[in-house]
């Protein structure tokens, strides 16, 4: 079943590559990180698949936003009968050294592939130990906030610092979307009824999520998704820009460094071990705590590269020099 | 006994399925037919299959999780299908011939 | 259930083809839209063989973004002049 | 506990940059640079004196065997940790006084968070750390580089990050196999696994990690980044400063790391390609105008040399080879700050229309001859010491070879020093104090490296000159000067040949390509050897 | 030759996006094959990860005390968590430059913009 799927993954990515025209690359994309998603799972690696289908939405936002810039914002199409379409000459002599180039290296990287493995006295310890080690009960939360907090603390950092990126960047000055700013997409009712509905089962989803991480699949970087994702579901609802990126940024600036300050205490002095002899509760309490934090974190950082790039980044032209 | 039931269900939800795949198929049909056809069948073939999934397990937390999911797909699923009829009629796609050599 | 689970996973190939061959726009999103929901039920069944709940929890990740994926492709697609195929370079 | 400080090294920066970002304003946050590196500088030379007797080791949080991350600071990640601190003190000084320079609070943040990662780069042991911390400078550098916002130059910024990320998943893949193998996270214990295997099963994750890290040093394919990156037209003296005297050095660290866990395999092709780095960044260098260009390719030469006394395998050409990065640190970041003051008096940045800066400002301009004394490997200054320890383990037709490349860079610095003599043509401005007064404490640091104990106490080996092979070193320096002057005097000034490699680039997919040709011709070196 | 069925499609994959990357004009399509290439890479350690057998690491279900060799390595996850993380705001980094970029030439041709920018850089020297 995983040779058959993994099958279907290179065949999608193949789509890609091979594709000629810029907006069947988001479809396409689509197709992919769904198979993706589902390779990871027969895997066996849960928390990974939940992330790429969690980030697969975004990436997905990200490049129709990007994709509307390239086939510029026109009216609703009547029905176009496009009448003479120049049929594309494929030039496959153009392609013909790059070929060769990526097949050499190809056959050159299969041959030289190592064969010995050795890894599985770390996975045993990791296995053997983590339970008193950091508790809960799915090893990859333990690693990931546990044996590995450090890691994470930079990953978090390097969050905000995309965050800031994205705000540095862009060719919109303003950190706030300027007032009166609305979406043109027009839903209909049917559709924003349905939303309303979807809205809270995602809150409380991601609130399960959150909760839950340390003794199933998820935790805090899923959980945090699933809040952005609300932002998401609240956009199709009301179709205005008008929640504040300002503040929220700060938010997200403050909740990194209780992300830095939390392992200090707890991790990095070797607090929790010390009371983790008389009650396993305090570590239960940490992790529930850090998955908490960095869900929010998550939360705060996807919202604005969502609100960004939905609101800021399709702007015409001309509003950056009215201001 | 209740295990062969259950097959015999899912046995069902596939063959909608089946169905669904040669309506996406006909020749001769357009875009409007093909949704229609593979979004009914497809919410029908879900639903039987997690009908029959959930005559295997009987009532547990299983069961319970799984009709929040039918939940969910059967709300979403019939939306996703309306947005896409809806914006693919207001965009002013006229299925044609002259449209159908976007294929290339 | 593993032959179910075959004849889903056999039920993708026609799917993935519709999403290649077009012919429009719409029809890939189609293609799309019907790969998600057979996603979502190969993960029913692999919860189903396991005997294990929190894979459910997938599908429902799954039904969420995805269903919320397809539908900002579905809005975008449509009221940009993306379907004439041409760039403004 | 004192290996705490290892842990608290990293965050209380990042802290600190996140604190200033949110909190402070622009007076006070200047206020917390000053008093925070001043007790980071205290805190790396204590650093630097307990690693003498003892490596400092820490397991983040306290996990048994190779659970954890492992921090651990021996005398190299020492010397490159007080390298970093040094450097950041003396920027934050330089920018203290901002009447012409637009810091705001943004840039202090980066700048926090870019000597926090990189201190976390040079103590970390563990691979995917590394990874972690790669992608996070480079992303902060990339902003630092776009920090103007109306002159930015977004396309190279953007080739670069593009660049930097195909490199990565080299790294990431070659990390994979690496774990795949030996199983292990950890360098020590990686190394010691890979003591006893075969090395045909290491030469797909070698290959593909070092063509990531000879990405990061600018070695032979990529060479252009590193200039193009510094001469955007939005970036600042400061950035190109901190690009070029420390954040290239990060590659060069994790090459000497890199090259202790492998066991030096293919140390003859690294060679190999140094040497070739460094003729082309000097001929590349020679072609330029452009101030900061000719630095950068300065810098891509020396990097290459450097690389290439690391591949040696001896003994007093490693010793030499770090001791280099030291002192080409310090040089480069006098140069660069001291090109900084001298763009801004001369309102130009091409270097045949600056002449007579020993009239303008005396301090520059000593800080600058300093500096340039200092890369040409003149007698006494540190250069030449750490030029003599990397010759000493050269024998034959290569000791020629990297004679040659000295020269070169003489050459390259003969031109370059014509901007001290002849008349100010036009308007000139009034240097500051602020400014001048790193710029010349710089330049004496780099004289003050050639000092006995001061190699003694960073090596913390005591390292012996033989009297008559400096002597003769200092002979050759003597003609290699005569001779470079008299090459400018009458070829380079009477005929601009290398006009044509002035606009020399590489496309983005030229980079790529280039990536893939170096992994490849790697791995059948790797292969065939 | 000696190739773990989980290992050869990671690499066909890293090979395609590579082709990619080397043979496309378009700017944004740069992008994508850049986030496949993670993927691949992804998936490749996963799939290291998973060598032994699939079980996922959460003990507490029944897998474990059936089969503990089966389970998949918790590290390479954990890690794989962090990778994914990096490349999403990597890619959000690329995409808000992309569009600044396209905002100004109103082109995503590589040549083309390097050819803009570089004159641009002349002008301002």
């Amino acid at each position: 079943m995983t040779q058959v799927l993994l099958f279907f993954w290179v065949f999608s990515a193949a789509c890609i590559v091979f594709s000629r025209k810029a907006y069947r690359v988001i479809i396409y994309f689509g197709v992919f990180s769904l198979i993706t998603s589902v390779v990871y799972l027969a895997l066996g690696a849960p928390d990974v698949a939940m992330s790429e289908a969690g980030i697969s939405a975004f990436a997905t936002i990200f490049f129709i936003v990007c994709i509307e810039q390239y086939y510029g914002r026109g009216e609703g199409l009547k029905s176009e009968a496009i009448a003479s379409r120049r049929k594309i000459r494929v030039t496959f002599m153009k392609f013909v050294p790059a070929f060769l180039f990526t097949a050499g290296l190809f056959l050159l990287f299969v041959n030289s592939v190592p064969t010995g493995y050795a890894f599985t006295e770390l996975r045993d310890q990791y296995l053997r130990m983590f339970m008193q080690d950091v508790g809960g009960e799915n090893a990859v939360t333990a690693i990931y906030l546990g044996y590995r907090v450090y890691d994470t603390l930079f990953e978090a950092l390097l969050l905000v610092i995309a965050v800031v990126a994205v705000t540095h960047v862009s060719w919109f000055s303003s950190e706030e979307v300027p007032d009166g700013q609305h979406s043109e997409i027009e839903n209909s009712r049917m559709t924003k009824f349905t939303m309303r509905i979807i809205c809270p089962i995602i809150l409380l989803f991601g609130a399960y999520l959150i909760m839950n991480g340390h003794f199933t699949a998820g935790g805090g970087f899923l959980g945090g998704l699933a809040f952005a994702s609300f932002f998401i579901c609240r956009y199709l609802v009301l179709g205005i820009y008008d929640l504040p990126i300002k503040k929220v940024m700060k938010m997200e600036e403050l909740v990194f460094i209780n992300i830095t300050i939390l392992p200090i205490f707890a991790v990095f002095t070797g607090v929790v071990y010390l009371v983790a002899d008389v009650t396993p509760l305090f570590q239960n309490i940490y992790l529930v705590a850090m998955s908490a934090l960095v869900g929010m974190k998550v939360a705060c950082g996807f919202f604005i590269l969502f609100y960004r790039h939905i609101a800021i980044e399709r702007l015409p032209a001309d509003i950056d020099k009215k201001e | 006994m209740i295990y062969v039931i259950s097959y015999i269900v899912m046995g069902l939800g596939l063959a909608f399925m089946m169905f669904g795949i040669l309506g996406i198929f006909k020749p001769g049909k357009d875009f409007y037919y093909r949704i229609l056809v593979a979004c009914k069948i497809d919410t029908v073939g879900f639903l039987t299959l997690a009908i029959g999934m959930a005559l295997r397990h009987g009532f547990s937390f299983f069961t319970g999780k799984l009709f929040l999911i039918v939940i969910i797909m059967m709300i979403l699923n019939p939306l996703v299908s309306h947005i896409m009829a809806s914006q693919a009629h207001k965009s002013g796609y006229v299925p044609s011939c002259e449209n159908e050599d976007d294929a290339s | 259930m593993y032959i179910i689970l075959g004849i889903i996973l056999g039920m993708l190939v026609p799917y993935l083809v519709r999403v290649v061959i077009g012919p429009s726009v719409w029809d890939r999103l189609l293609g799309l839209n019907l790969i998600l929901s057979k996603t979502i039920m190969i993960i029913i069944l692999f919860a189903s063989i396991m005997g294990t709940t929190y894979l459910l929890d997938f599908a429902i990740i799954y039904a969420l973004s995805g269903f919320v994926g397809t539908i900002f492709m579905a809005l975008f697609l449509s009221q940009r002049n993306i379907q004439k195929g041409r760039g403004s370079k | 506990m004192p290996s705490h400080i290892l842990i608290f090294f990293v965050i209380i920066p990042i802290i600190i940059a996140v604190f200033v970002y949110v909190f402070a304003g622009l007076k006070s946050a200047r206020l917390i640079a000053v008093i925070a590196q001043s007790a980071f500088l205290v805190m790396a030379l204590f650093m630097l004196i307990a690693s003498r007797t003892n490596e400092i080791t820490i397991s983040v949080g306290g996990y048994e065997g190779f659970l954890g991350i492992i921090l651990r600071a021996d005398n190299l990640a020492a010397i490159f940790i007080f390298l970093t601190v040094f450097i950041f003190l003396g920027l934050v000084i330089y920018n203290l006084r901002s009447e012409y320079n637009h810091t705001d609070r943004l840039y202090w943040f980066l700048l926090f968070i870019l000597e926090g990662t990189l201190i976390g780069l040079f103590l970390t042991r563990d691979f995917f750390n590394i990874f972690v911390l790669m992608e996070v400078s480079t992303v902060v550098v990339v902003i630092l580089l776009m920090h103007d916002r109306k002159r930015r130059n977004l396309f190279a910024g953007m080739t670069f990050i593009m660049v930097n990320i195909v490199v990565m998943q080299f790294y990431l893949f070659g990390l994979g196999y690496l774990y795949m193998v030996t199983g292990v996270m950890d360098m020590e214990a990686a190394a010691y696994v890979i003591a006893h295997m075969d090395t045909t099963e290491l030469a797909l994750p070698y290959a593909l990690i070092m063509t990531s890290i000879a990405a990061k040093c600018s070695l032979l394919p990529l060479l252009t980044w590193l200039p193009k990156v510094n001469a955007l037209t939005g970036s600042r003296f400061t950035i190109a400063a901190l690009m070029s005297g420390l954040h290239i050095k990060s590659g060069v660290y994790l090459f000497i790391r890199f090259q202790d866990v492998f066991g030096g395999m293919a140390s003859e092709f690294f060679l190999c390609i140094g040497i070739i780095t460094a003729i082309a960044g000097i001929i590349l260098a020679l072609s330029q105008k452009d101030i900061r260009l000719l630095l950068a390719y300065s810098t891509v030469a020396q990097v290459g040399l450097i690389i290439a006394g690391l591949s040696l395998n001896d003994e007093y050409s490693r010793i030499g080879s770090v001791y280099h990065v030291v002192n080409h640190g310090l040089i480069k970041v006098a140069l660069f700050l001291g090109a900084g003051m001298i763009s801004y008096l001369y309102k130009t940045k091409d270097i045949t229309k600056i002449r007579g800066l020993l009239r303008v400002s005396k301090p520059v301009a000593i800080a600058n001859i300093l500096a340039v004394l200092g890369i040409t490997g003149a007698t006494f200054f540190g250069s030449s010491i750490s030029k003599y320890f990397m010759i000493s383990g050269v024998t034959g037709a290569l000791e020629w070879v990297f004679i040659f490349i000295n020269f070169g860079t003489i050459l390259v610095f003969v031109r370059y020093s014509a901007i001290f003599f002849g008349r100010p043509k036009g308007a000139v401005l009034a240097p500051d104090w602020c400014r001048e007064s790193v710029v010349l404490c710089l330049g004496i640091s780099c004289f003050a490296l050639g000092v006995q104990p001061a190699i003694n106490f960073l090596l913390n080996q005591q390292v012996e000159l033989s009297f008559w092979g400096y002597l003769e070193k200092n002979i050759v320096f003597v003609i290699s000067v005569v001779a470079a002057y008299l090459v400018y005097k009458f070829i380079l000034v009477k005929r601009d040949f290398l006009r044509p490699l002035r606009r020399f680039d590489l496309s983005f997919k030229t980079m790529c390509v280039s990536i893939g040709a170096f992994f490849g011709v790697l791995l059948v070196v790797l292969k065939v050897g | 030759m000696n190739l773990h069925i989980f290992d050869i499609f990671p690499i066909i994959l890293f090979f395609i996006s590579f082709f990619g990357l080397i043979t496309t004009n378009n700017t944004m399509k740069s992008i994508v094959f850049i986030m496949l290439m993670q993927t691949a890479v992804i998936m490749f350690w996963v799939g290291v990860g998973a060598r032994f057998g699939a079980q996922p690491p959460i003990i507490g279900d029944i897998a474990y005390l059936e089969n503990p060799d089966a389970i998949a390595d918790p590290l390479p996850q954990a890690l794989m968590l962090t990778a994914i993380i990096i490349g999403i705001a990597v890619t959000a980094i690329n995409i808000t430059m992309l569009n600044a970029l396209f905002r100004k030439y109103k082109t995503m041709n590589w040549q083309a913009l390097q050819n803009l920018s570089s004159t641009e850089v002349e002008e301002d020297a």
